[in-house]
């Protein structure tokens, strides 16, 4: 059977290329790199080059590049850090209705814990208001977290514009880049940045490594203890092969971004539009254009439940995503979703299928020919359709 | 995630559609996560002669549909009523634990049209 | 040149099956272990896999492992996490001044906030008392840390003993056993622990993977909020290939353990008694025999400086480690050896080989070869040799 993997953004394969530079790692090169002989220099001196393809792709210095297990730690490491590190200053917190649970998550520990907190609100698009966010903005804020892409819906935040206005306000400003990395151009300081989450395995990288950048002068209280690597920022014996990986996976997507971007475009508009055209009660959730990532595609089928979408999908070969109650565990449907406004009987039948490096236009006419098979079949079980179709043919 | 007679019921699920004019009806909305079932009833006697299902929900929620009107299919009310929540879930091999409130859908849907049905005859007989 | 690793305790190779297996899972079957489509369910069920490996390995109950980043951050959240839990029931707490940083860093943060910390002495060969920790344990002591076997001169502590006491006494018994897995059995249950760490790359696995074996019943307050991985204790996308690597360290590692401690323990005591035959004015650090792990060897070497020692062992291909002020960042020398009561001077001639799954005879039949002749060079540049030798002249 067809496999047609489409949810690169819950992750990527890791490139053969970097996966084999990896494996070097793992069984030769393995010393560790707090060693001083030689096998812990080979590993050490690979693991500094990695931190300069980390930087150098967001326009950052080396020094300025904690590693951590991944984009979740990279978000609380920065949330968390910042918020102790800075709490004489201010107690008070911002950020969106639409962040990774990673932030979210985090940020309600704090709220719970004595700072408080504002969680702004996005449009129908899901895209906030810079605006807002100056609104927002009180004397004793002394953190803002504004995701640069969105997971779920693609949408691009003006993340420049507000980090302008942070800098200004004097309050640091994080963001978490995971989902933008590799797809639109990230430079911390064309963002205005003081501190930014990446993560490996969004990029055809390997899992459980990530990083943060954090500006030089700010300050963060460590959540790691021990060895005190990588500047007494994380401790941990760091995990070169897969840092190493990383670095190398950063590298060949400031290669190839320009040109994925544009092929990824034009297959994210011909799944979007060919849907739209193929199946009725259809509609796109997030924004169109230049505002929505390259690679995202997420849609609303009325009448018919996410997690019966992705098992049928699955039984063809497709691989894709939802943001349904039934798919996640909490049984709430996606938060992103709901915060645009979203009823929950639509937020019901939401669909992304996220574009990677390996399809083709065969993938997506593959898609195109499948869903709509599925969609009816599904319609034709659904109290709701049916419910729909008399009320309308009662008209 | 699921068992293969899960996936067997969700990708062939049997009994879909609905009977016209049917005895009882029952419908129930899952409060946890928003989806809705609906069983109809075609009763002879005290015979559950047919028995048809439409579901709006997950996986376990259409397999459990599909699994309870297998399971009631020719069976009395009596029998009908006594098939529980866990033992639709039983039937399939079992549910995840995060699921298994959607075989809550089915039996209750049922039951829910047996009671459509009774309160059908009481208003028959005025 | 010849180039032998003697640096097991520092991190190992991975093994090529374990390297091969991960390299599936990185390039093919990548999914995300959340999602529920086929890529992610065959992820999920080889994570699973290798959690019932680990628990295997430890005679826990595979829902009793979570895993982490590493041996340090299980640490941490160990004992941060529970220090946390219990903090209504007493603020008192117990650990060896022995431990690893991971251990001593994050009591030392606890101490400064709130918390009170007993630091427990170890005799010259650095072995606890168990009567000592019986002394330390108050009405308000909530945990006690203790590892099993010591990462620089390889003493194994009383740790089943200690258990026991452990829980008469009601106290949370965390053990650190990242030393001690594949070298000598490590049974939660016979152990009598609540908590136990271990760390995959010190047992042939990749970097980057620890997990933390926590008693059922037992509470634990988060360290990394986020997507809930991990049964909500530690979030974050799932490091699959790593984990999947780990468990499968852990099986081949359960097959050899027996057989490999055996050649272990007779390589140890040929190179320790090779040394002591060879060079005058060596001490062995640590306790002999059944107390002492499989693979460790640590000597000092009097009137010569660790990281010399080092340098001059790399020039010739041998790779160890240390316990020396120069080697550390911090320049003071091993708080291990100072624990057991050794004078700076003699710490800092400290040597430690510590053995693994390749070595062979030659392997320790070279070091004899050149070790010799390395100390008789760094001596004959040593002003504390000359004076020894004046004075010794004198007498
Ligand atoms: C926007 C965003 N932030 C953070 C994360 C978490 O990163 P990781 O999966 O590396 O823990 C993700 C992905 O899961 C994400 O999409
Ligand atoms: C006894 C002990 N505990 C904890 C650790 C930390 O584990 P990891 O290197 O996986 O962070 C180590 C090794 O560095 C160790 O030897
Ligand atoms: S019906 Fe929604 S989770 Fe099963
Ligand atoms: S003499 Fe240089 S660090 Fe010790």
């Amino acid at each position: 059977m067809r496999r047609v993997y489409l949810d690169h953004s819950a992750t990527t394969p890791v490139d053969p290329e970097v996966a084999s530079l990896m494996m070097t790692y793992y069984t030769e090169k393995y010393g560790n790199p707090s060693s001083i002989h030689s096998f812990g220099q080979e590993a050490r001196e690979a693991l500094e080059k990695a931190r300069e393809q980390v930087a150098g792709f967001i326009g950052a210095q080396p020094a300025e590049i904690t590693f951590t297990s991944g984009g979740t730690e990279a978000d609380n490491l920065a949330i968390l850090g910042a918020a102790e590190a800075y709490k004489d200053k201010g107690k008070h917190l911002i950020t969106t209705a639409v962040e990774h649970h990673a932030i979210l998550e985090t940020f309600e520990f704090l709220a719970k814990n004595g700072y408080e907190l504002t969680v702004l609100p996005v449009d129908e698009e899901g895209l906030l208001s810079v605006d807002g966010v100056q609104r927002a903005i009180r004397p004793d804020t002394i953190l803002l977290s504004v995701m640069h892409a969105n997971n779920e819906v693609g949408a691009i935040q003006p993340v420049a514009e507000i980090g302008r206005l942070a800098r200004e306000k004097g309050v640091i400003f994080h963001v978490d880049a995971v989902q933008s990395l590799g797809k639109i151009p990230v430079n911390v300081n064309d963002l205005n940045v003081d501190m930014l989450t990446v993560s490996s395995h969004k990029i055809y990288g390997p899992k459980g490594v990530g990083a943060l950048y954090v500006r030089k002068g700010i300050r963060l209280v460590p959540r790691v203890y021990g060895g005190g690597q990588e500047k007494k920022r994380r401790s941990g014996t760091e995990n070169t092969p897969g840092i190493i990986g990383f670095g190398k996976a950063c590298e060949l997507a400031q290669a190839r971004m320009a040109d994925e971007a544009a092929k990824l475009t034009g297959l994210r508009d011909r799944l979007m539009d060919g849907i739209l055209e193929r199946i009725d009660f259809v509609k796109v959730n997030g924004p169109r254009g230049a505002k929505r990532l390259p690679n995202n595609v997420n849609v609303s089928v009325q009448y018919v439940e996410g997690e019966s979408l992705l098992l049928s999908l699955d039984m063809v070969g497709i691989a894709a995503s939802s943001g349904s109650a039934c798919t996640s565990g909490s049984l709430d449907p996606s938060h992103v979703l709901l915060a645009m406004g979203m009823p929950h009987e639509i937020a019901h039948g939401s669909l992304r299928f996220s574009l990677g490096r390996q399809n083709t236009e065969e993938d997506v006419d593959y898609v195109l020919e499948q869903l709509p098979k599925i969609v009816e079949r599904l319609r034709r079980m659904s109290p709701l359709f049916d419910q729909m179709q008399r009320e309308a043919g009662a008209k | 995630m699921y068992t293969e007679k899960v996936m067997d019921h969700f990708t062939n699920p049997r009994n879909v559609g609905e009977i016209p004019d049917a005895d009882g009806v029952g419908e129930v909305g899952n409060p946890k996560c928003g989806d809705i079932m609906r069983i109809y009833l075609d009763i002879e006697g005290d015979t559950i002669k047919d028995v048809k299902f439409k579901t709006f929900g997950c996986g376990a929620a259409v397999a459990t549909s599909s699994m309870v009107t297998e399971m009631v299919k020719g069976k009395t009310i009596t029998e009908a009523l006594d098939i529980s929540n866990a033992a639709v879930a039983e039937a399939l091999g079992g549910l995840p634990p995060n699921k298994l409130h959607c075989s809550n859908l089915a039996a209750d849907a049922l039951h829910a049209a047996i009671k459509d049905y009774y309160d059908k005859q009481e208003k028959a007989k005025g």
